[in-house]
């Protein structure tokens, strides 16, 4: 559904992507593991448009998105829960639950459903809508952030370190979330810290080291390499 | 090491450059070049150091202007206590001003100086008893040593303004190497971050307004010395965008970048009096293409040529709807 | 200086506030979504007045028509200038947009004298000499019309931006871009609005008040700063805060010249600023900035 | 042959560019009679050097300079803004010949340097002459003055003042205004609310003119209006439209004189410009009338000596009329009541 | 211990409108000990830390910072005393390299101010000399010292994290308030964080800890405090916390602790 083909990205002049290949099924729950500077942050931002690609090319449900600006691609299903958040501070959270429809890509639930399925998922943010963003709490802010991205009705999610600031408690709630989407048929892929976590949730999993691809396999057969077990499991 | 003898040479050119011109018109653009490199890299520790605006600092070179001739006129205050004065005084006004509006940041702060400024150009234009009002003062002595020493010719205005530059911009490379200068960066960058660090946020800022006020002061009565003739003008809005074009084009927050700036702006608008009525529009336009090929300044194009790739951050948001 | 005086030094400065609503809340616009200290403003002023003249002159329109059409023409400048001064620099620090504006706005002062011509013009008005009387108090048809269009306009400005998603997306874009971008929002899009709203409404200032007394090339930098001390007054971004910072910047002005001085009148205007923004930072109807 | 190189100093951009042109193109149009005449000092031509002082007096300093040092001219004019002429003329004092236009400002020839002329009469010796004129003929009882904020605008008041005063006019009251100023409304509600006879307008700028006089009826003033001296120009007629019909001034230019070297002037004019000939035009003309004639007469374009002691030597007679020197280089020439009729600017005979 | 604890915190309470954000919190962190802040999103861990460092004032409640009363005060002169705090939300100098922001944060400790940096005194030289050494070995402590020359901003979330550290350390502090140091690292640098912790309070560094990655937690500290809702609900060993059933149910959920 997904396709990156060996995209290049540049800051400046200076390279972090280089050259890399994946592929995200329909339906399915994709997960990207790297060290902190590998490129994961880097290669979500090129997806929804953020970034552009020096070459490559990369392809949504059988269309290039790569020369797309972020609005054209949230419309078409692909939408992207940034890291750290980039919320509208002296916006309430209600405005924040409506910006996150305005492009949404058309079909399955309606508006309204969707900000009563994001409050019943959050109820926090149904008790603070009218608090400003930037007052909320971090693990608030975080939840408010998903909730906008799940307000654009996506196709296929990309969520970046989601369980940031999160609560042990809130944590478990945004396990069963990713779980829940995934049955809705919604593709999904997590670039998670808690490598642990997204190894858990994934199907399949890519390892990011310094801009290259360096492993690629399905998720349980990383949860057991050595190599993973080291490097981001921890001993 | 060539790095640490670039310094040297260009202040051995920059004493040279008369003595290869002796037309003394060139002289005169050298005094004006040295005077707005003084007062640019006055202003550019408010802009580059402490990163706030300021859209008043015309009006401080204006009282250091005001200060030297009238001391100098009906008090007969000799010139290099009136050049102190001048320093002081305008470092008065601008602990003042600093003290009641530094509290607040941004815009809010630029504009609070440029209400500051109009005042006091407004002050000026009609205190009549005082400053003479809009017909300014003319016929201001020129700066003198007691009776040992008259600074009378460009070329010697000249080595003045080159002697303020170069000790000023030596006391700001002396800054930027200490921890005083450190905290203004902090400040400049992230004020809580600093606060958190330790740093007393308003006090820093305060005291960057204050030494860059003061300096414009002196520059100033250096200024009302050469020129012999000030008119209220010299607070106007003309030398507050001069200033500010100056710094920026030059490149904020660096030492050569005010410098610089303050050639391009003297040299350029003369090598475009050529073109006749042309010339303020291609300056301007040239001033445009400037900022956005090389938004940094032009001291960026060191870097850009030089710079290591793998150091430097692109914009933040690159790519944001391109 | 007795009563019917006084009504009528407020009525000035009510008019002459209009003035300064309708430039600051252009200059307001761009200011509080783009984050742009847009020095250019008043040459857009400038370019309405002018427009307006040659529309009226070359095109042998009638004032109407021609303040349209001058209005029009400007907001689709507007377009211009963003794409080529702004919206290329909209990731570089703000003083670099600050200096990209100033050069602009010396590009079309500068321009404009010499396309216009120096020589101070006069866009004839059939409402510029007829008088209205309300009372005893006394004022031109065309001071009561810039009172009026400036009313009418701004409502409309302030439902547009209330009750539209567009005006939502100008409040995000100006809050986090990136973070807009990634919602949905056309960033590019917004810029362009927004200069068409701002430009639009100094030209329809220019238009507007240029018939009340002559116009020349550089009229622009007076509007911009009167603009400026409105929109921090009333409150960055804040369209209100515009209307009541303008409509009180103008009566203040008007009273002080009346009964103190009309040389300090300006200083005074400055001086009440600088007690307000003692007082309240944020401007009148502003909020405190976070960051 | 080398052509004579006049350095001219004015405004060409900002606020005062338009009379800057206007005080131009009156030079170009005499450079142009005096060439096809075949220049002086057998056949040299006169060439014009323009400089930009944005009527700013450190720009004015600066382009003095330049023309001085760099472009070696042989002579400057300027001074059409009394704050730059106040400043140019430390620096062109004593090296070169300097005639000042149109500044009014008393000062500039007050110390009287030894080569600096100016052809303007000096704002008192204007009021001298109007305030006459006002007394007798004008027939108003009380006047309000509007005036410009500079040492002009102050001197005026103060001359007038006094003046009207000696003949029994009072004096209800006076507002200064700004030279930025673009409304006027306040000061002239507050001055209509004295009910003077009349108000007397001093402005220098054109534009400020126009809007004032516009708005003076626009408040409904119905009474006199009277111009400043020195300030009424076909420009200002156009703009102000019926607001300044009636309305007097004094000027050395009367547009209507039969004096052929006006006439000339005018035609030349006329053939090289759009712009309606002007008071300032006509100056910057008569000083290059001027300058054509003393260099002819010494012999030398750069014997400032002897150059300034022709200027002095005797009365000139140029487009306005006869015009003769004082020993500190100010100039007497005749003063001319006009008055605009019908949209045109017409002397009076007093 | 018998020494006076380095902070004292007394029925701290902080008010927003209607909300109260902490309500009648006291704690006392011991010289040389590592105490945990937990409690759920919003229960007030950010502002219990804004209030005791000074970004804001309490509403009620004193806080007694190494023996001193130093409720109210601005945040610049706790931090010249020697509390320092890292940020939730990261806050650097953006436009600064990485190895300039470690110096930054050197202030509070030099003396040698700008006319010994203008006459290059013999103490000037030594003193920058020495900040250059403790910025490289901040970096150094944080894994960064091969980034020291890239701009704050160019460095990815997990270094930025790292390099807030190494600020907060730079600065020598006598108390080390950090709020979510983990956030943004994986378990393996969760790990190397803790023994980065460990190593700082072997410096003789006090620390107030909030965090959310149990594993750090229950990794470091010796006492824990758990919040809910502004209200301090337990306190105890690390073990004795996970244990409490309030905690699991406000907090913990299912989530396996393992140590
Ligand atoms: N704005 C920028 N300018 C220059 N370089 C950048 C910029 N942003 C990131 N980089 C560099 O790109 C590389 C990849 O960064 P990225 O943010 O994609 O990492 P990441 O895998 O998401 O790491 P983390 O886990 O810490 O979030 C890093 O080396 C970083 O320094
Ligand atoms: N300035 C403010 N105005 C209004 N409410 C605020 C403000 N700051 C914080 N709050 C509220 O106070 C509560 C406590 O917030 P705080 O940031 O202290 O939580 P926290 O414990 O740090 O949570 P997290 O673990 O999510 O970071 C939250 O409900 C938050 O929304
Ligand atoms: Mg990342
Ligand atoms: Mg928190």
């Amino acid at each position: 559904m997904l396709e990156l083909n060996d995209i290049v990205v540049r800051y400046g002049r200076r390279e972090v992507i280089h050259g890399l290949s994946m592929k995200v099924g329909a339906g399915e729950v994709v997960t990207l593991v790297g060290s902190n500077g590998a490129g994961k942050t880097t290669t979500l931002k090129t997806i929804s448009g953020l970034l552009r690609p020096v070459s490559g090319t990369i392809t949504f449900a059988g269309e290039r998105i790569d020369t797309a600006q972020p609005h054209e691609i949230i419309a078409r299903g692909v939408v992207h829960v940034p890291e750290g958040r980039l919320l509208f501070p002296d916006m309430t959270v209600r405005e924040h639950i409506e910006l996150g429809g305005i492009r949404a890509h058309v079909g399955g639930r309606s508006h309204a459903e969707r900000v009563d399925w994001v409050h019943e998922l959050f109820p926090i943010l149904q008790e603070r809508r009218d608090q400003k963003a930037g007052t909320l709490s971090g693990g608030q802010q975080q939840m408010l952030a998903i909730a906008r991205g799940l307000m654009a009705n996506p196709r296929c999610l990309m969520l970046d370190e989601p369980s940031l600031g999160l609560a042990p408690i809130m944590v478990d709630l945004l396990a069963d979330t990713i779980r829940n989407l995934h049955e809705a048929g919604i593709t999904i892929l997590l670039v998670e810290q808690r490598v642990d976590l997204a190894l858990r949730l994934a199907h399949r999993g890519y390892v990011l080291e310094t801009g290259r691809i360096v492993i690629e396999d399905s998720a349980d057969v990383l949860l057991q390499d050595p190599r993973v077990k080291a490097a981001y499991l921890g001993a | 090491m060539p790095r640490t003898l670039l310094p040297f040479a260009l202040i051995a050119a920059a004493i040279a450059l008369p003595v290869v011109t002796g037309n003394t018109y060139y002289h005169h653009l050298l005094v004006l070049w040295m005077l707005f490199s003084l007062l640019a890299l006055s202003l550019n520790i408010i802009v580059g150091y402490i990163g706030e605006l300021s859209f008043g600092h015309a009006a401080f070179f204006g009282i250091g202007a005001y200060v030297a001739a009238i001391m100098g006129m009906d008090l007969g205050v000799p010139g290099v206590l009136g050049l102190v004065l001048a320093g002081l005084i305008a470092g008065l006004f601008g602990f003042v001003i600093g003290y009641v509006s530094l509290r607040i940041v941004g815009p809010q702060f630029a504009i609070l100086t440029l209400g500051f400024g109009s005042i006091i150009h407004t002050i000026t234009n009609y205190w009549v008893d005082l400053t003479r009002g809009p017909m300014g003062i003319s016929n201001i002595p020129r700066l003198a040593f007691g009776d040992v020493y008259v600074f009378t010719s460009a070329r010697e205005y000249y080595y003045l303004a080159l002697a303020f530059v170069i000790a000023f911009a030596y006391a700001c490379h002396a800054l930027m190497a200490s921890r005083t200068g450190r905290a203004f960066i902090a400040t400049r960058e992230n004020a809580p971050l600093a606060a958190s660090l330790g740093v007393d946020v308003f006090r820093m800022k305060l005291l960057g307004f204050v030494v860059a006020t003061a300096v414009a002061g002196v520059g100033g009565a250096v200024y009302a010395h050469y020129m012999t003739v000030i008119t209220p003008d010299v607070m106007s809005l003309h030398y507050m965008a001069a200033l500010i074009i100056m710094v920026i084009v030059g490149g904020r927050g660096t030492i050569a970048g005010p410098i610089i700036g303050a050639l391009i702006y003297v040299g350029l608008l003369e090598l475009l009096r050529a073109v006749g009525p042309l010339r303020l529009v291609i300056f301007a336009a040239l001033l445009t293409l400037s900022v956005i090929f090389l938004p940094g300044g032009i001291v960026s194009l060191w870097r850009r040529v030089f710079g290591d790739p793998e150091t430097t951050a692109a914009a933040p948001g690159e790519g944001v709807g391109r | 200086m007795d009563y019917v005086v006084l009504m009528q030094q407020i009525t000035n400065g009510l008019v002459n506030g209009m003035t300064y609503v309708l430039i600051a809340t252009g200059l307001t616009l761009v200011f509080g979504v783009l984050h742009i200290i847009n020095f250019a403003h008043g040459e857009f002023y400038m370019l309405g007045a002018f427009f307006t003249f040659f529309a009226a002159q070359l095109l042998g329109l009638d004032y109407i028509s021609a303040a349209i059409v001058a209005t029009i023409g400007v907001a689709v400048l507007g377009i211009l200038a963003n794409r080529l001064f702004f919206w290329p620099l909209r990731r570089e620090h703000e003083f670099t947009v600050l200096l990209s504006s100033l050069g602009l706005a010396l590009l079309l002062t500068n321009g404009g004298e010499l396309i216009f011509g120096a020589d101070p013009k006069y866009i004839p008005s059939p409402f510029a000499d007829e008088v209205v009387e309300i009372g005893q108090v006394v004022m031109t048809q065309q001071r009561a019309l810039i009172f009026a269009v400036g009313a009418v306009v701004l409502v409309l400005l302030y439902l547009f931006i209330r009750h539209t998603s567009m005006g939502r997306m100008m409040r995000a874009t100006a809050q986090n871009p990136e973070g807009a971008a990634l919602t949905g929002v056309n960033i590019r899009n917004v810029y362009t609005v927004t200069f068409i709203l701002a430009c639009g409404l100094a030209a329809l200032a220019g238009a507007l008040v240029g018939p009340t007394s002559m116009i020349f090339p550089t009229v622009g930098s007076w509007a911009v700063l009167k603009g400026f001390i409105v929109v921090i007054l009333g409150g960055l971004g804040s369209i209100p805060g515009a209307l009541i910072g303008g409509l009180a910047l103008g009566v203040v002005e008007s009273l002080a010249g009346g009964y103190i001085s009309l040389g300090f009148a300006q200083a005074i205007g400055y001086a009440i600023i600088i007690v307000v923004l003692l007082w309240r930072p944020q401007g009148l109807f502003g909020h405190a900035r976070r960051v | 042959q080398e052509p004579i190189r006049i350095g001219t100093i004015a405004p060409l951009s900002g606020p005062g560019a338009f009379d800057g042109q206007l005080a131009v193109e009156g030079m170009e149009a005499m450079v142009a009679i005096v060439n096809d005449k075949g220049g002086i000092l057998g056949g040299r031509k006169l060439e014009l050097v323009k400089y930009d002082d944005k009527g700013n007096p450190e720009e004015g300093v600066s382009a003095a300079k330049r023309a001085m040092e760099q472009d070696d001219v042989d002579v400057i004019v300027g001074g059409w803004f009394s704050s730059v002429a106040l400043t140019m003329k430390e620096v062109t004092r004593d090296k070169i010949l300097n005639i000042m236009t149109s500044t009014q400002h008393p000062n500039t020839t007050k110390e009287g340097h030894k080569y600096l002329f100016r052809l303007n009469a000096t704002s008192n010796m204007m009021s001298d002459t109007y305030s006459k004129f006002i007394c007798d003929k004008m027939g108003v009882k009380t006047i309000a003055f509007i005036t410009i904020n500079d040492d002009y605008g102050r001197l005026e008041v103060d001359n007038y003042r006094r003046l009207l005063g000696e003949c029994g006019i009072e004096v209800l009251g006076n507002e200064f205004y700004n030279k930025e100023d673009t409304d006027f409304t306040t000061a002239l509600t507050k001055l209509r609310a004295l009910n003077p006879d009349a108000i007397y307008v001093s402005a220098i700028n054109t534009a400020q003119g126009a809007t004032i006089y516009r708005q003076i009826r626009q408040i409904g003033y119905k009474g006199t209006t009277i111009a400043s001296a020195g300030n009424m120009n076909p420009k200002l007629v156009e703009l102000s439209g019926p607001a300044l019909e009636g309305v007097y001034s004094v000027s050395l230019f009367a547009p209507d004189s039969d004096n052929p070297k006006l006439k000339a002037w005018v035609e030349q004019y006329k053939k090289m410009f759009t712009n309606e000939p002007s008071f300032i035009g006509s100056l910057g003309a008569q000083a290059v009338e001027l300058i054509a004639g003393a260099m002819e007469e010494a012999g030398d374009p750069r014997d400032y000596d002897k150059i300034a002691a022709a200027l002095r030597a005797h009365p000139w007679d140029t487009l306005l009329g006869t015009i003769t020197f004082d020993e500190i280089g100010q100039a007497m020439q005749n003063i001319y009541l006009v008055q605009v009729k019908d949209g045109k600017i017409t002397s009076v005979s007093n | 211990m018998s020494e006076r604890p380095i902070l004292e915190v007394n029925g701290l309470t902080k008010t927003f409108g209607g909300l109260t954000a902490v309500s009648d919190v006291s704690l006392t962190v011991r010289r040389g000990e590592i105490l945990g802040v937990i409690g759920p999103n919003g229960a007030g861990k950010t502002t219990f830390f804004n209030v005791i460092a000074g970004s804001m004032p309490p509403t009620s409640g004193t806080v007694i910072y190494d023996g001193n009363d130093c409720t109210g005060m601005r945040a610049d002169r706790m931090a010249r005393l020697g509390m320092t705090r890292t940020f939730q939300i990261t806050s650097l100098f953006p436009s600064l390299s990485a190895f300039d922001n470690v110096r930054a944060a050197t202030y509070r400790t030099g003396t040698a101010g700008w006319p010994a940096a203008l006459f290059r005194t013999a103490r000037w030289r030594r003193e920058e000399q020495a900040v250059r050494e403790s910025a490289m070995k901040a970096l150094r402590f944080v894994e960064l010292d091969r980034r020291a020359d890239v701009l704050a901003d160019a460095l990815s979330y997990g270094e930025q994290r790292r390099l807030e550290i190494a600020i907060a350390l730079a600065a020598e502090p006598r108390l080390l308030l950090l709020d979510e140091p983990a956030a943004g690292m994986n378990p393996e640098e969760g790990q190397r964080l803790v023994g980065m912790i460990r190593r700082i309070r072997d410096e003789g560094v006090s620390i107030l800890l909030v965090e959310h990655h149990m594993r750090v937690v229950m990794g470091v500290c010796d006492r824990v405090v758990v919040i809910d809702h502004g209200v301090k609900i337990a306190e105890g060993t690390p073990r004795e916390v996970v244990d409490n059933p309030d905690v699991i149910r406000v907090y913990l959920g299912r989530e396996a602790v393992g140590a």
